[in-house]
């Protein structure tokens, strides 16, 4: 920490070292903050803001500490470490998320692989009418409206930013592989109903 | 609705008893019969299946309404059709009815492949969501020296479209409406139908009714498609043949080898009519029972 | 920190030490909590807890770290370093926070017509939790405090006169009756879930 101070202190301006300005700005924000805004309002390179905050977020876990930084739904922010979790609890009054069922898990991959996707589509693929569960998703913001199918109308759904926040995953691209679970050829197959 | 289990105590215990569990619609009985059976998809002893998919069917049968037990049915249909194709003596010539019959066993197991595919990940989901549920963001509120030097908050709407956002949120989330937009009407024409059929029954003289639908989109063309062999009946260019009731049909051609047959519109000219695919078809929308918000708002009281 | 994690292993259960149970505390309480709070419910010694929250705060000074443990008003919160202040001024000031989202405009429209509410309540209206939107809102100025429920205890909220200002009007009885925008018998229908 000081050490990485003490290198750039060379060739820059008096202040706070890289490091320090990123825990200080991630202090204040309620919301994941891209390593490209840090980058900006810091004025360095964004390789190196994303170097720094990587580092950070080792040496936090490496030496236990409570906190953890970590990217998650395309930006950095801080979050208390698993395995505080139950002491957290305690503090935390929203930390009770109820949990999803097995119809609304299901829902939630489909709009994931198939975004943006009808709920016709998504009935086909399930087999059953999934109208009910999706409206459930969409109230907990876990899905949201993107458009409507230029050909039949359909509204269409898309999977939010806060479903990546409670899965934890920094991006769309994050999902698990979808294809070791299918053969092949099976792309599609809905429509030839 | 996962995991619940009952057991239905009207059955007599000594001729059947079922411990029923609530499926996530047909695909996931499927899935469930063959893994229980320890059954690959791809092998699935078929006869043993069935009859457990019929059962099911059966012992909950009154229990559901037209959209999800014709979600069922068609499977069930699916199976029948495939079980009642491997009594029959093998090896004999391809025709047109065993391709129908291998293509919807293909792809019934495509889909099958398919779903559990997204239940795999389901599986996946569910484990992140619990493993993140250990771990709480920063939320706190911006310290005072630095609250003041936020952006000026932009609403973005003046009262009259304020007014309307409160509305919205005052008006309860769940409510059942009979949802229309996905209904997007995939039209078959029973004359279009009616053409079809003939230039086929020209050509083949006489046909089971099952392979001249094996090529239908979707339910609602073989309904079309039904009625159009009512129709041409009723012109009486075809004559029937069906050695029992619901036994296999067979169409023959009685008409002319050519000239037009124009089938009544009676039909078509109904701008709405009641050719849709059924499970498709608009009934109460449900609402899954664990996933209400209602139920939801109680955890995070104060 | 390791090493006092591993000099404690000997008389207490397994699970976070001491310290990085208060970091992960104190990284998501939303207001300064008091030694004796975290004394109680880590049930540990009132002076094992204020030293090893002293001990923290002069290692996040001497470290450089850019936040901050520090006890005001009686209660121990993190806070970014003096140092860092014009950073994260620049932070806030250039945020691209100025347009509300959907959910915080929603949580606000509750709040406007309901008040004085509790979260609570407008979680049950709304179907989803929004204590983090209240938060935000509170932080925007746009809503306060308002006393406490008598039955419940819940602290409710109300709108401010920075809000009137922001919407144009010139108080709470300008707002646009509701009725019309309403489907019939709808009105305190979140009173019966």
């Amino acid at each position: 920490m000081l050490q990485e101070d003490e290198q750039t202190r060379h060739d820059e301006p008096p202040g706070p070292g890289l490091r320090t300005a990123l825990e200080a700005i991630l202090m204040v924000v309620d919301e994941p903050v891209a390593a490209i805004t840090l980058a900006q309002v810091l004025e360095r390179p964004r390789d190196q803001v994303i170097t720094a905050l990587r580092e950070l977020s080792a040496e936090y876990t490496v030496t236990g500490r409570g906190f953890d930084l970590r990217e998650v739904a395309g930006g950095w922010r801080f979050y208390t470490r698993d395995t505080c979790a139950p002491l957290v609890e305690r503090f935390v009054r929203d930390g009770q998320q109820a949990r999803l069922t097995q119809a609304a898990l299901e829902t939630l991959a489909v709009v994931a692989y198939r975004q943006p996707v009808s709920r016709a589509r998504v009935a086909a693929i399930r087999g059953v009418n999934s109208d009910g569960v999706m409206r459930t998703l969409a109230a907990r913001g876990l899905v949201e409206e993107a458009g409507s199918d230029p050909d039949s109308q359909a509204v269409l759904y898309r999977t939010t930013s806060y479903f990546l926040e409670r899965l934890g995953l920094r991006d769309l691209d994050e999902l698990p592989e979808l294809a070791p679970f299918l053969p092949d050829d099976v792309e599609g197959l809905e429509d030839q109903r | 609705m996962a995991g619940v289990t009952e057991k239905r105590a009207k059955e007599p215990a000594d001729v059947f008893q079922v411990r029923l569990e609530v499926f996530e619609g047909p695909f996931d009985l499927l899935l469930g019969l063959i893994s229980k059976r320890k059954l690959d998809i791809t092998e699935v002893s078929l006869h043993q299946v069935t009859d457990e998919f019929i059962a099911y069917i059966r012992a909950r049968g009154p229990e559901w309404d037209l959209d999800q037990t014709s979600r069922f049915l068609l499977v069930a249909a699916t199976l029948l059709d495939l079980k009642a194709a491997r009594l029959l003596p093998k090896g004999e010539v391809e025709d047109e009815e065993d391709l129908a019959l291998l293509e919807a066993r293909d792809l019934l197991f495509a889909r099958l492949l398919q779903y559990r595919a997204y239940k795999e990940v389901a599986k996946v989901f569910s484990g992140r969501l619990a493993a993140e549920a250990l771990r709480f963001p920063r939320l706190v509120p911006m310290e005072a020296r630095f609250a003041g030097l936020l952006p000026v908050v932009l609403l973005g709407i003046g009262p009259e479209e304020f007014a309307k956002v409160a509305a919205r949120a005052f008006t309860p989330r769940p409510k059942p409406t009979v949802s229309v937009e996905h209904i997007y009407q995939p039209l078959a024409s029973v004359r279009d139908q009616a053409a079809i059929l003939v230039d086929r029954l020209r050509l083949v003289r006489s046909a089971t009714f099952r392979a001249l639908v094996a090529d239908c989109e979707g339910t609602y063309e073989v309904v079309a498609r039904f009625l159009a062999v009512l129709e041409l009946f009723r012109e009486g260019v075809v004559a029937f043949e069906q050695a029992e009731a619901l036994g296999e049909l067979t169409v023959s051609w009685t008409g002319a080898d050519d000239g037009d047959v124009v089938v009544a519109d009676d039909y078509d000219d109904d701008p709405r009519p009641a050719v849709g695919d059924p499970a498709l078809a608009a009934g109460p929308a449900r609402d899954d029972p664990g996933g209400i918000p209602g139920n939801t708002s109680s955890n995070h009281d104060e």
